[in-house]
């Protein structure tokens, strides 16, 4: 019953993880219609520079330094993804394919210069021991404080989203712009920097989802794959650009994942790709996903 | 007439290579060019036909060709006599490599029904996310896989009294097989079957209006491309000696697009002129830059290929031709 | 107002506005003519919605040809497209709300809603809640809540009931009071000949005629020729 | 030679084409004045780049020492590396092969890479192979080639004397074993369960894919089990993502670990893995400190090398390995003074017969498989000088790739596997 | 008593709260000539996608030579003898004018999968010729679509649809976009069809419904609002409201 309760907790905790980070990548794809395949990179840019800053200040016993580490990586993957968007991606809007296309380049070589400039030693953030320790939880007994916090992020980070989209300004354009890119335009938007803030704004909860991650998990090169191809499938399964789908997808691949860890070990991986393909054959736009 | 010609001269300096390169090199570097360059990126250029036969004539950028020949790949190895772990064995290669090419075309099938009712970037993502899910599973899988490991020694058949894997029979195997392959595409693309296909492309609601089924169709297309890869995926076990999961890996997955791309997405021909800049990339980065940093340069060189001519080669080229025929036409 | 120059779009091999030049001023323009003529692309590129290969296009003596369609939409320029291209996700109030920029323009929210009560009624609907009337409604809002220079309306009153209709007409006659200029592309002869002075009737991508609204409104055989129906056929 | 080869290239193909029909890839002998052509290959691309990083570094350091010359030729040292995959790292040493014309491969690091080469090492007549990091035990053990040579220990080996230690010494008779799902673990934990069950211990086994980063479930079950002690045979970013997990979830077992885990690169990173490490014990073919001159001497040298240019405080596993092997090739040089003449047949006798000390104070010789037997070392982390390190507190001398057991026995038990993790129960 | 070509009973289709058809019933007897008027957004095409199979209905029921096909798919609907046109040219671009008619051809012969390119004597080759003859396209077989004018795309597209033998021709605003020169060709072509096709078009332009059609169905919001020969439409109050609007100027009233 507790071990139950334990791998359910587990898989939520996961779930917010993923769901932090496939969010950044349903947005984007929402509203862009790109595919970026450099998601997983931006993770792994926040999650590097996030660390660079975290390091020293964890060295001199400063009590803010994951705190300082997050928002550096935040930042960082902010203007990178704003960067991408701008630099490269803005004026070939609407060839999708050329853009996946530019944002696998451009994942190759931020991979390899990030094994170049932090080498490949595995990394981790320690976040402040208010958060770090360990809770005790009815059914479950002591239980990582920080597997918790992370659910609470995620709620937190939904509800933002939520609240963003549908009560602001911002929002509004997004939403307007997923239905009609042109005619948002043509109400006098400057739709080329509502996508640089959008981009900038997926990038960012990438990034959250990066040094988050980089907490629970170890921070090294593959995570970048790893993540991006989460994101797919979360994407695939719960709906493409419907942020309540990316939380239903996280949620599902979160559980299979543990659960299948738990029973049996070997395929647990496969368990999610099973669900996928399961969500594909009845209902190819994904759970929520708009036909 | 002239590119006729061309055509003409590029098949003879295919066939004369290997004597070409005696030419110019010692013996065992032109050995090496004729085996793991050029052999090796016809093999490659195989595997990536089967992703611009696709492209070009369909619209599917599939990132699932690789795993599809990799599971042609891993039927060789399963099945064939010698191999480590031997987990079937027992079966020759004559009959060992057909059955691969029909484990790939069911491997394509199924992919090609997985993703039916996708298209565009929806079927890149689920392509790919299929070919990662078969990853992780061949990954983790022992009992037919042999996990992280892999099968090895799979060193290919006999022919004419001589080692599979000798540079020149090597070579001129996957010559003959891309030139079958390559020939089959052109042939095909003028089929019914072909000209249905690129009428997906350009339109499948007109298609199904027209009294086809475009499902059936596109599984086909699918089909045909996983034979296709299957062939190449045979021949690239051989030429490494065994398969391991990080064959069909995320990387290997994109490099098979990388080369498609830089060769061009327009035209079958341009599957083998990317594979082997690739491959020329790939062998001599540690000469030309810095072998750490193969990564960022094969990058750059298929960001700006993205950029500058999406295309690719082919399309520079035609667009090189263009450009010199224009600037010619006034003179006469 | 609005000056075009000689402007052209081709679609790839397709040539679809040949050389278009008109003017609006003060008074309302209408341009007439069958389906397929160009009459939207038209609209179109002035928007800046579609690329023009040749040609200019003025607002008041700034060029808006080679702008975006945000750009063209700040330099006082407001679009209701055919078929109204509403938004579904948001709602009435969402959609005014978007484009409402000032409280002291000649158009407010609280206009709109006065001017089309229908729409205050649905304020919290979503877009795909909407009847087709109640889109063109919307959509005509969202373009006059920009408070543009001039207005471009493709087809508004495509899907009105006859009596919204008459109202539409009420609506675009008071414009001229508000200092707007307005561009209207109509299928229906009366609402182009009441609201507009003078009528330009489009024919495969070109201006073929521009004539007062009153002397096209009595004419049969003009509306025959260009436009393939006539006023009463019993003559 | 040098003649033949230009005649050959004045016969414009046909003889060439005849020289390559006849074998596989004809391997031209190499005239005695031209430099010895040493092709090193190891990982400097993906996740397993650090070790790579550190096994060049003592390579290099290693060649500097003898100024590049060995038996009175210069050695030429060709740097390539792959991704720790096993076709990559064929084409690689293909092009130093075919290419380069590298006389010898020192390589590769990773345990698929090794069989990949062992393999194609077989095809070669003249050259030969010499392991650098890689581990799996049937890269010798079944099907060994002629041309490849390990002077490294393998997997199954590094775990000799642990299962009695946590037997006899720390009285546990039950643990719990996490692992890699893969056959670097496979032979480690094979090596532990061989002592350890034919002591009489039980074993409950918990796999985990490769790459698996959230170990919560496993970790739930191993703390609710009755094992004494957790043995743990992940490494790199499995095993620091496990540690990390296991102790914030509070565990609270004693800890007995694979070879690499007790590794600089998880000691040297931060966090709170590194309590619950403190007074982990593990068996391996080094340790931080070992009281033994020759090694405090190696690791003096390393650190005055590489300290400041990012090396770590002390070299890793992948390090000393690669350098065990560069010392059996220059042994075996030094001993034909480098005459690689005759199809190299003198100098892979020499290898063969090689015997040193490795830069651990270990005895080196090899086995008839051309395999290392070696000396192990029992370690346990403990906290000096401020930091963690891994301290020698017990060795096994002279271990053979088949513990102690005979070959044929040894044989029969089968390859390490999922299915076959060593734990035979004494009848 | 003969088997309507066509039977629509009560046929409507919403998209959200668009009732883009409301309600239709008409039936279309063998033979029969049949325009479909109405203004931009009256549902003319929606109906007609409704009736090809593009998507169901929401509600009623289509019957084609009395078959009920309301739940067939739009391939199984073209080889039970339904042929159309689209208002927005979709031709195969990449492909040649041969091409484009090669496949029209053959998507109702049996054997229409193949991996065998067409012999030389191939049935389906020659017929396909004979259409481009037909709609003078002969010169163009060649060409690239992508390469047409408008004009030529027209004739294209109606030549592939009529490459089936349809028992049922639809065309969807076969005019738009033609120029007057070109449009007594096109009403020369519609005459030249023969009786055993029933024809179904839909049309902006009365100058060329009118003299096309036996009878005029007019479509408005969804609905229809009028069903007359054509001599009656044109001074139908109804079609004057909905083409002019009411009480113009220089209406008849």
């Amino acid at each position: 019953m507790d071990l139950a309760a334990t791998i359910v907790l587990n898989g939520l905790t996961l779930a917010a993880l993923y769901f932090i980070v496939a969010s950044g990548f349903s947005l984007i794809f929402g509203l862009m219609r790109v595919v970026n395949m450099a998601h997983g990179t931006l993770y792994l840019v926040a999650g590097y520079v996030g660390y660079r800053v975290f390091e020293p200040l964890y060295d001199a016993d400063v009590w803010w330094a994951w705190y300082a580490g997050l928002a550096a990586g935040i930042v960082a993957a902010a203007v990178a993804g704003a960067l991408l968007q701008w630099v490269l991606l803005s004026w070939m809007q609407g060839q999708e394919l050329r853009q996946a296309l530019v944002t696998i380049g451009v994942s190759i070589i931020v991979a390899d210069q990030v094994l170049a400039i932090f080498g490949g030693t595995p990394r981790q953030f320690f976040a402040p021991d208010a958060i770090f320790g360990s809770t005790r939880v009815p059914f479950v007994g002591g239980y990582p404080t920080f597997r918790l916090v992370q659910i609470g992020i995620a709620i937190a980070v939904g509800i933002a989203l939520w609240l963003v989209l549908n009560r602001t300004r911002l929002g509004m354009m997004i939403r307007a712009g997923v239905d009609d890119r042109e005619m948002l335009g043509a109400c006098g938007v400057n739709v080329p920097r509502v996508g640089i803030a959008v981009f900038a704004l997926g990038a960012a909860l990438c990034g959250l989802g990066g040094v988050i991650g980089s907490t629970a998990q170890p921070l090294a090169l593959g995570q970048d794959g790893r993540f991006l191809l989460i994101s797919l499938v979360v994407v695939i399964v719960g709906g493409m650009g419907s942020i309540t789908g990316t939380a239903i997808g996280a949620i599902l691949v979160g559980l299979a994942e543990q659960i299948g860890q738990a029973m049996f070990p070997t395929y647990s991986v496969i368990l999610t790709f099973v669900i996928m393909v399961a969500v594909l054959a009845l209902r190819p736009q994904g759970i929520l996903g708009r036909a | 007439m002239r590119s006729a010609a061309f055509r003409a001269i590029g098949a003879l300096l295919l066939v004369a290579a290997p004597f070409l390169l005696l030419v110019v090199l010692p013996q065992n570097q032109a050995l090496f060019w004729t085996a793991n360059v050029l052999g090796r990126a016809i093999v490659f250029g195989i595997i990536a036909l089967s992703l611009s036969f696709l492209a070009t004539y369909g619209g599917f950028i599939s990132l699932a060709q690789m795993m599809v020949a990799g599971s042609a790949g891993y039927a060789v190895a399963i099945l064939v006599d010698g191999a480590v772990p031997t987990i079937v064995g027992g079966v020759p290669y004559a009959l060992a490599m057909p059955i691969a090419l029909v484990v790939a075309t069911l491997m394509g099938l199924l992919v090609g029904a997985v993703a039916v009712r996708t298209r565009d970037i929806y079927l890149l993502m689920i392509t790919l996310a299929v070919a990662m899910g078969v990853f992780r599973f061949v990954e983790t899988n022992i009992a037919w896989f042999n996990g992280y490991e892999g099968i090895r020694n799979v060193v290919g058949p006999q022919l004419f009294g001589t080692d599979f894997r000798n540079p020149y029979v090597f070579y001129y195997v996957s010559l003959v097989v891309a030139a079958l392959l390559y020939g089959g595409v052109l042939y095909l693309v003028r089929t019914p079957f072909g000209l249905v296909l690129q009428g997906i492309r350009d339109n499948d609601r007109r298609v199904a209006a027209l009294g086809y089924s475009v499902k059936l169709h596109r599984i086909a297309a699918f089909g045909v491309a996983g034979f296709i890869a299957g062939a190449g995926g045979v021949l690239a076990t051989i030429y490494n000696i065994g398969i391991s999961p990080g064959t069909i890996g995320l990387g290997p997955t994109v490099n098979v697009l990388i080369m498609s791309v830089i060769g061009g997405l327009g035209h079958p021909a341009g599957a083998f002129i990317g594979s082997l800049i690739f491959t020329v990339f790939d062998t001599f980065a540690a000469n030309i830059y810095d072998r750490d940093r193969f990564n960022t340069l094969i990058g750059l060189v298929f960001l700006v290929i993205v950029l500058v001519s999406p295309d690719g080669m082919v399309g520079l080229g035609t667009r090189l031709r263009s450009l010199l025929g224009a600037r010619r036409a006034p003179q006469p | 107002m609005l000056s075009v120059t000689d402007l052209h779009v081709r679609f790839g091999e397709a040539h679809i506005l040949q050389g278009v030049s008109i003017a609006v001023g003060r008074t309302p323009l209408a341009i007439v003519g069958r389906n397929g003529m160009g009459k939207t692309t038209l609209c179109q590129a002035i928007m800046g919605l579609v690329r023009s290969s040749e040609g200019a296009v003025t607002l008041a003596g700034t060029p808006l040809t080679g702008k975006l369609p945000y750009q063209v939409a700040r330099s006082g320029v407001a679009l209701v497209p055919q078929g109204r291209r509403t938004f579904p996700s948001l709602s009435v109030h969402e959609h005014l709300l978007l484009v409402a920029r000032t409280r002291d323009a000649a158009w407010t929210i609280d206009r709109v809603y006065d001017t089309f009560p229908r729409l205050a009624e649905r304020r919290r609907n979503g877009g795909t809640e909407l009847s087709g009337g109640e889109q063109q409604m919307l959509a005509i809002a969202r373009a006059l809540l920009m408070n543009p220079t001039l207005v471009i309306m493709d087809e508004p009153s495509e899907g009105l009931a006859p009596v919204i209709v008459d109202q539409l007409i009420g609506v675009l006659r008071t414009l001229e009071g508000d200092g707007m200029g307005l561009l209207l592309v109509e299928q229906n002869l009366r609402v182009a000949t009441e609201v507009a002075s003078e009528v330009s009737i489009m024919v495969t991508g070109r201006i073929a005629t521009t004539l007062p609204a009153h002397v096209l409104a009595a004419d049969t055989e003009i509306q025959r020729r260009y436009l393939g129906v006539a006023a009463g056929g019993h003559h | 030679m040098t003649t033949t080869l230009t005649r050959r290239r004045a016969l414009l193909g046909t003889a060439g084409i005849a020289a390559g029909l006849a074998t596989p890839l004809a391997a031209p002998a190499i005239a005695q004045g031209a430099p010895i052509r040493l092709g090193g290959l190891t990982t400097l691309e993906g996740p397993f780049a650090t070790g790579g990083q550190d096994a060049f570094r003592t390579v290099q350091m290693e060649l500097e020492r003898i100024n590049y010359t060995v038996g009175g030729r210069r050695i030429e040292f060709i740097r390539e590396s792959s991704n720790a995959q096993a076709d990559v790292a064929l084409a690689r040493a293909r092009k130093l092969i075919e290419q380069d014309n590298a006389d010898i491969i020192l390589g590769p690091l990773s345990g698929a890479e090794g069989i990949a080469l062992r393999d194609y090492s077989r095809t070669l007549t003249g050259r030969t192979i010499v392991n650098g990091s890689s581990g799996a035990s049937d890269t010798t053990l079944r099907n060994p080639s002629p041309n490849f040579f390990r002077f490294s220990t393998d997997g199954t080996q590094w775990m000799a004397g642990l299962g009695r230690y946590v037997y006899e010494t720390l009285g546990v008779r039950e643990v719990a074993v996490t692992a890699g799902d893969y056959a670097f673990p496979y032979a480690q934990v094979f090596g532990f369960n061989i002592e350890f069950c034919r002591l009489g211990g039980r074993v409950t086994q918990y796999w985990a894919p490769l790459g698996t980063t959230d170990f919560g479930a496993q970790i739930a079950q191993i703390n609710r089990s009755s094992a004494g002690a957790l043995v743990i045979v992940h490494g790199g970013t499995d095993g620091l993502a496990f540690m990390t997990q296991y102790a914030q979830a509070g565990g609270q077992k004693p800890l007995i670990a694979g070879s690499i885990m007790a590794d600089q690169t998880m000691l040297a990173a931060r966090g709170p893995h590194r309590r619950v490490m403190v007074g982990m014990v593990s068996g391996g073919p080094i340790a931080d400190v070992i009281d033994d001159p020759d090694w405090r001497e190696f690791v003096e040298r390393y650190r005055r090398r590489w300290l400041n240019e990012g090396g770590f405080p002390s070299p890793s596993i992948h390090a000393v390995n690669y350098a065990t092997n560069l010392w059996g090739i220059l042994k075996a040089l030094e001993a034909v003074r480098g005459d690689l003449s005759n199809n190299q047949q003198a100098f892979q006798r020499a290898l063969a017969a090689a015997e040193f000390k490795a830069p651990t104070g270990a005895n080196v010789k090899l086995d008839h498989n051309r395999q290392a037997i070696s000396d192990i070392f029992l370690n346990r982390v403990e906290e000096r000088d401020g930091r963690a390190q891994v301290v020698a507190f017990a060795r096994a001398n002279a271990v053979n790739q088949t513990l102690g057991l005979p070959e044929a026995q040894f044989l029969a038990l089968g390859a390490p596997s999922r299915d076959n993790a060593g734990c035979v129960r004494p009848s | 008593m003969t088997v309507p070509a066509l039977s629509l009973r009560n046929v409507s289709r919403r998209f959200g709260a668009l009732q883009a058809v409301r309600d239709v019933s008409f039936d279309v007897m063998p033979g029969e000539r049949r325009a479909v008027l109405g203004p931009n957004g009256a549902g003319k095409t929606t109906l007609f996608n409704t009736i090809c199979g593009d998507f169901p209905p929401s509600a009623g029921s289509i019957s084609l030579f009395g078959r009920d096909i309301a739940s067939a798919s739009a391939h199984e609907r073209t080889r039970l003898g339904i042929g159309r046109t689209y208002q927005t040219s979709l031709l195969f671009n990449g492909l040649t004018v041969l091409d484009n008619l090669f496949i029209a051809v053959r998507g109702l012969m049996p054997n229409r999968f193949s991996f065998l390119r067409p012999r030389r004597d191939d049935t389906a080759m020659a017929k396909a010729r004979t259409l481009a003859d037909r709609f003078g396209l002969a010169p163009l077989v060649a060409e690239k679509v992508v390469n047409l004018s408008h004009g030529q795309r027209r004739q294209l597209e109606i030549g592939m649809a009529l490459a089936g033998d349809p028992k049922l021709l639809m065309l969807d605003e076969p005019a738009a976009g033609l120029s007057p020169g070109d449009r007594p060709g096109l009403l020369a072509m519609l005459h030249a069809l023969p009786r055993s096709v029933t024809l179904i078009l839909i049309e902006h332009d009365m100058d060329i419904a009118l003299p096309a059609a036996d009878i005029v169905t007019v479509m408005k919001d969804g609905e229809v609002v009028v069903e007359a020969p054509p001599d009656r439409i044109e001074d139908n109050p109804i079609v004057q409201a909905i083409y002019l609007g009411s009480g113009l100027a220089g209406g008849g009233h």
